[in-house]
């Protein structure tokens, strides 16, 4: 099981992701920006960061990256393809995902550990987890305020497609507390907080951000 | 204007120059001609004056400083000293570490997110220089009143330039202060530390050696910006009415800065360069004069090569520009085309601008015409040095004989009232208005952070070696008895790497203080460089670097002194760390140390608005036991968890380990006012398992360690003889300060 | 030289926190003259010369794909007089 | 209901991180038109009436002590038509 980390410049997460999919059992591939093949890798994780800066607005550049050519093409296919922060970002800016993501709504960087739910354990990413349950990983970000327009909204939500939802106060203002969604296929998943970041305790605050990289696992043994 | 070439200054010895302008006086003018031998070029004078400028040449604090070298603890874990970019200490496996702290105070005053942001970016690429990977950066911040207006344009701002780039280089904050006084209102106090590692093998150095080898520069082009920033700005007193002399500040580009350093690590990883300096203060007359102080032969720029952003810069301007995200290596010609084949991969614009040669000159061309001829040590390393006059101010011996004069709680609502307050006080109060600002988990290796004693991350992840840091200053201490206040700044820091298992090893600081002009001022610096090489002395611990930051003052009201002292620590296993508080019920706590009425300086006696009587003696020899105590516990197990008391004393450490994990506590004293608010140093309070208590004793004994009982963990409040506060209460009063006061 | 200016706000529906953070600001320094604020980007490109009917395509197709994000913002481009 | 926007640009000398990200994405997508791009605010004031003398001092005095910083930045107040 290849899972392919790409790094854009001013990606800074993609260490983490990396080490992320080898505590869950699989095989990390470093893919580059620029690149032009995705390295027979089965599935690809769009790590954390600022890419470009976050100049302009966030993963606006990044998307029009070589190597993004690729991941749309493959995602179209039915690729896993994980956005996390950034990532998630940059999904959205490439249209592979709905909406977009915004300032946070009381304009500071937030760093914090974020209760989450998951509300979909039926895509690529998410099948190791049960339908609410509640894990507690990193969130940080400046913009991962996910907005849309109501119509969009309204399909996500009557789609199954919001995956996961903060608990408690709304940290940045999202929509409906949108943590994360997924496309209508289940295969490209895009998710505010950081799993890659609560994979040990011991440097994180829970182990339960585990899920998403074994999941990916079970998405490829099927 | 016209080219002022060497030619030309050879012509028109008398030609006026502006040297009162750029901060020199007339006997350092007179110097320059006596080197050169005629008058310097407008090129020669530039470089010479922001080189021997206060910043710079550090021209009236080298004869204290000395005493760094001078009285070093013999330590074979210092790799690199004094001198370099930043120092570098052996902590064990192969690994070396670099760390030091930068101050960039006068810009962050005038534009809080930008001078906060580039202070990061500059003590980044400080760390970068040495060949290392930055690994996290930590932020010991000072402010005006927490209440004043102005303190809600300056700190927002600084706090999220100091996110803004550290968070965007994907460096880990896992520190810092956040601290008010009056003293600091025209003048906060922005220093930035950072933390980098490599293996010994890759160390690199500031030289030019190697005639016929190239001088290159990489990273973003040269503007306008900042052109005197550091030496002008960081040595001008603000007046009442501001600075006439404000120069444009720079604004940084994060972005370009961490493409930066993959780029250099890339570099050094194939081993492609001789020597490196980055471009910070002084920019390219101090790379450059650096650079070929720090070797063996003489070095020639064309500096018409520099790429510009502004193509209308002068020469001089050049020179002076303190542009930021900027470097300079030396480069065998063999390695360059690889070198630039890197840099292209990471889209970094590169030049050769000269090369080095076998003379003994620096060299600067402009269009083929010489504009710099210089013997580069009397640039860089053999500027002005004063031995400026000092004297014990009138207030010492005023406050010092004044007794402290505050209301000692007793009763059940009296010490309530009391432990509240503390725990609400802007410099006590919990910090994650700040701190959650700031990335914590980036790089996968932060195993402690804000609200910990010490910053601590892991540098090898399969041994898990791991470094801890701590910076502290406690400038109440500082003002009473600022020989004292250094060394119970170098204490404490110290005390808080061992509190989580951690033994120290190496010291970096930051010296920040009023004009070095006023003999009182002068007085307080040389008290606490005295005390801090006494204290490194006695307790092993040898100065690896650091920086002075004069003239924080607003009129003829300086800046309390705020020696900001950093210790290093190592630690074999990471996952061993003792935590700050305990997480379960059932636990004995114990004071380690004795209390006595130290309330001179304490939080208690700055609420009540005094700051006189004496400060406590420091007692270095009772401390290390105190550390030993405390590591010998960590070997064997013994501590389920380890707290420093400093600021605030029991009452602030009791309300910060209850309120960690939410257990409670139940403290029964003898003295409970004075035992609540003193802040007597070398204090800590420990968790232990009930039965583990002979073996506790026994430590004490070992180390002459007083170790008294002073309650137990478990239940939703924290309970103090006959006062009860819940934790709910408690916290509300201690996260609510900052969210009221910064929205 | 001539510099064309491309405006990109927030669409109205979209929450402007930058936007409120300032017209929540401006009456606590005294200032009463807002009713509400927006806060959008505005990008001075420089070119050559005078804009040619094709250039200024150009430089819509690019507000268009690079510079807004049709999903939350909407932009104006004018030639700078 | 008129709306007062004010423009803020940094100084021409003081480096732009964003602007210069743009200018260099910009060829990488084919659009090959600017020189130099800077990119700044646009703060849309809404107000309740045509503005008054006496508003747009107060709007010029709000631009330079809230809306940018001097030491880095520029502004312009205009009135929307
Ligand atoms: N500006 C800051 N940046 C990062 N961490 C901070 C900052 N200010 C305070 N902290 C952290 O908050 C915690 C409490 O700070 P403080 O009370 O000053 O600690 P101590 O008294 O033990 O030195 C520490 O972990 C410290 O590192
Ligand atoms: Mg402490």
């Amino acid at each position: 099981m290849r899972v392919g980390v790409i790094t854009f410049p001013g990606t800074l997460d993609d260490r983490d992701a990396a080490r992320a999919v080898n505590f869950g059992g699989g095989e990390s591939v470093a893919l580059w920006h620029a690149d032009a093949d995705l390295k027979n890798v089965d599935a690809v994780i769009l790590p954390g960061g600022f890419s470009y800066g976050d100049y302009l607005r966030c993963g606006a550049i990044s998307r029009f990256a070589p190597v993004m050519k690729l991941v749309i093409e493959a995602a179209e296919k039915g690729m896993p393809v994980l956005g996390i922060c950034n990532g998630f970002q940059v999904l959205c800016e490439s249209h592979l995902l709905p909406g977009a993501l915004t300032r946070n709504s009381d304009l500071h960087f937030l760093c914090r550990d974020q209760e989450i739910e998951i509300t979909n354990n039926t895509t690529a990413w998410t099948s190791s987890f049960a339908i609410g349950e509640k894990i507690t990983i990193p969130l940080k970000n400046g913009e991962g305020s996910f907005q849309c327009d109501d119509q969009t909204l309204a399909a996500l939500e009557s789609e199954g497609r919001v995956i996961a939802r903060y608990i408690g106060e709304n940290p940045n203002g999202s929509r409906n507390l949108i943590a994360g969604i997924s496309n209508a296929r289940g295969n490209v998943v895009g998710l505010m907080p950081h799993p890659e970041h609560a994979i040990d305790p011991l440097t994180g605050p829970s182990a339960q951000g585990l899920g998403f990289f074994t999941s990916i696992l079970n998405a490829m043994v099927k | 204007m016209s080219l002022d070439t060497v030619a030309a200054a050879k012509l028109t010895p008398e030609n006026k120059q502006p040297f009162a302008e750029l901060g020199l006086k007339p006997d350092e003018y007179a110097r320059i001609k006596e080197i050169l031998g005629r008058r310097p070029t407008s090129s020669e004078l530039a470089m010479y004056s922001v080189m021997w400028s206060e910043h710079c040449s550090y021209k009236s604090s080298k004869v204290h400083l000395k005493q760094f070298g001078d009285k070093a603890p013999k330590s074979d874990a210092l790799l690199v000293g004094i001198g370099e970019n930043a120092g570098v200490v052996d902590v064990g496996q192969g690994y070396a570490v670099t760390f030091k702290i930068e101050s960039h105070n006068h810009p962050s005053f005038v534009e809080p997110y930008q001078g906060a942001a580039t202070g990061v970016g500059g003590i980044v690429r400080d760390i970068l220089t040495m060949g290392a990977r930055p690994i996290a950066v930590m932020d010991p911040l000072r402010f005006g009143p927490a209440d004043a207006p102005d303190t809600r344009r300056v700190l927002p701002g600084i706090v999220a330039g100091v996110g803004g780039y550290g968070n965007c280089l994907g460096l880990p904050n896992i520190g810092g202060e956040v601290v008010f006084d009056q003293t600091y209102a025209g003048n906060p106090l922005v220093n930035a530390l950072c933390v980098g590692v490599m293996k010994h093998s890759d160390i690199k150095l500031a030289k030019a050696a190697g005639a016929g080898n190239l001088v290159v520069l990489f990273g973003a082009k040269t503007g306008g910006d900042g052109i005197g920033g550091v030496s002008v700005l960081a040595s001008e007193t603000f007046g009442a009415g501001g600075s006439t002399k404000r120069p444009s500040v720079q604004v940084g580009d994060p972005f370009v800065e961490k493409i930066l350093i993959e780029c250099s690590l890339e570099i050094f990883a194939e081993d492609l360069v001789v020597g490196i300096q980055d471009l910070g203060g002084a920019g390219l007359s101090c790379a450059t004069s650096e650079l070929a102080s720090g070797g063996s032969g003489g070095m020639k720029v064309a500096l018409d090569k520099v790429p510009l952003r502004d193509p209308s810069l002068s020469p001089e301007e050049i020179l002076m520009s303190e542009s930021q995200e900027r470097m300079c290596a030396i480069v065998e010609p063999n390695k360059l085309p690889r070198f630039l084949e890197i840099c292209k991969k990471w889209d970094v614009t590169v030049t050769s601008i000269g090369e080095v040669t076998d003379g003994d000159r620096l060299e600067i061309t402009w269009n083929g015409e010489l504009i710099v001829d210089v013997p580069p040590r009397t640039v860089a390393h053999e500027g002005p040095v004063y031995n400026r006059p000092l004297a014990q101010p009138a207030y010492i011996d005023e406050v010092n004989s004044q007794a402290v004069n505050v209301p000692i709680p007793s009763s059940a609502g009296e010490i309530k009232a009391a432990v509240l307050k503390l725990a609400g006080a802007p410099n006590l109060a919990d910090k994650s208005w700040v701190t959650s600002q700031y990335d914590k988990y980036v790089q996968g290796n932060t195993i402690q952070s804000q609200p910990d004693d010490s910053g601590m991350v892991r540098i090898d992840e399969k041994t898990h070696l791991g470094v801890a840091i701590s910076t502290d200053a406690n400038a109440n201490w500082s003002y009473l008895n600022p020989y004292q206040g250094a060394k119970l700044a170098l204490a404490e820091a110290a005390r808080n790497i061992a509190t989580a298992g951690a033994r120290p090893l190496a010291v970096t600081n930051c010296l920040n203080f009023g004009s070095p002009e006023d003999p009182g001022v002068m007085w307080q610096f040389a008290e606490s460089v005295r005390g801090l090489a006494d204290g490194c002395l006695e307790m092993g611990l040898p100065v690896t670097g650091g920086n002075v930051s004069f003239y924080n003052q607003t009129g003829s009201v300086a800046i309390l002194p705020t020696p900001v002292i950093g210790v290093l620590g190592v630690i074999q296993d990471v996952r061993t760390r003792m935590p700050m508080s305990f997480k379960t019920a059932d636990l004995d706590l114990y004071l380690l140390g004795d209390t006595y009425a130290d309330l001179a300086g304490s939080e208690w006696a700055f609420l009540h608005d005094q700051r006189t009587g004496q400060s406590p003696n420091a007692d270095l020899a009772r401390e290390m036991r105190l550390i030993e105590l405390l590591l010998a516990g960590h070997e064997t197990k013994l501590f389920s968890a380890a707290h420093d008391l400093s600021q605030g004393g029991l009452s602030a450490g009791l309300t910060e380990m209850v309120l960690r994990y939410c257990v409670g506590a139940t403290i029964t004293l003898s003295n409970v006012g004075i035992d609540l608010l003193s802040e007597s140093p070398g204090r800590v309070v420990v968790a232990i398992e009930p039965y583990k208590f002979e073996a506790l004793q026994e430590l004490g004994l070992k180390f002459s360690t007083t170790v008294s009982k002073i309650g137990t963990t478990g239940g939703e409040s924290l309970i103090i003889n006959d006062c009860v506060i819940s934790l709910d209460e408690l916290r509300n009063e201690h996260t609510s300060t900052f969210p009221r006061l910064f929205g | 030289m001539a510099t064309i200016v491309v405006e990109v706000m927030l669409k109205p529906e979209i929450l402007d926190p930058q936007g409120n953070a300032v017209a929540s600001a401006l009456p606590r320094l005294g200032f009463t003259f807002a009713q509400s604020v927006r806060q959008g980007k505005r990008f001075e490109i420089i070119i050559e010369a005078e804009p040619t009917p094709e250039q200024l395509a150009e430089v819509e197709k690019a507000a268009e794909v690079l510079l807004s994000n049709p999903v939350i913002e909407t932009y104006v481009v004018r030639v700078e007089k």
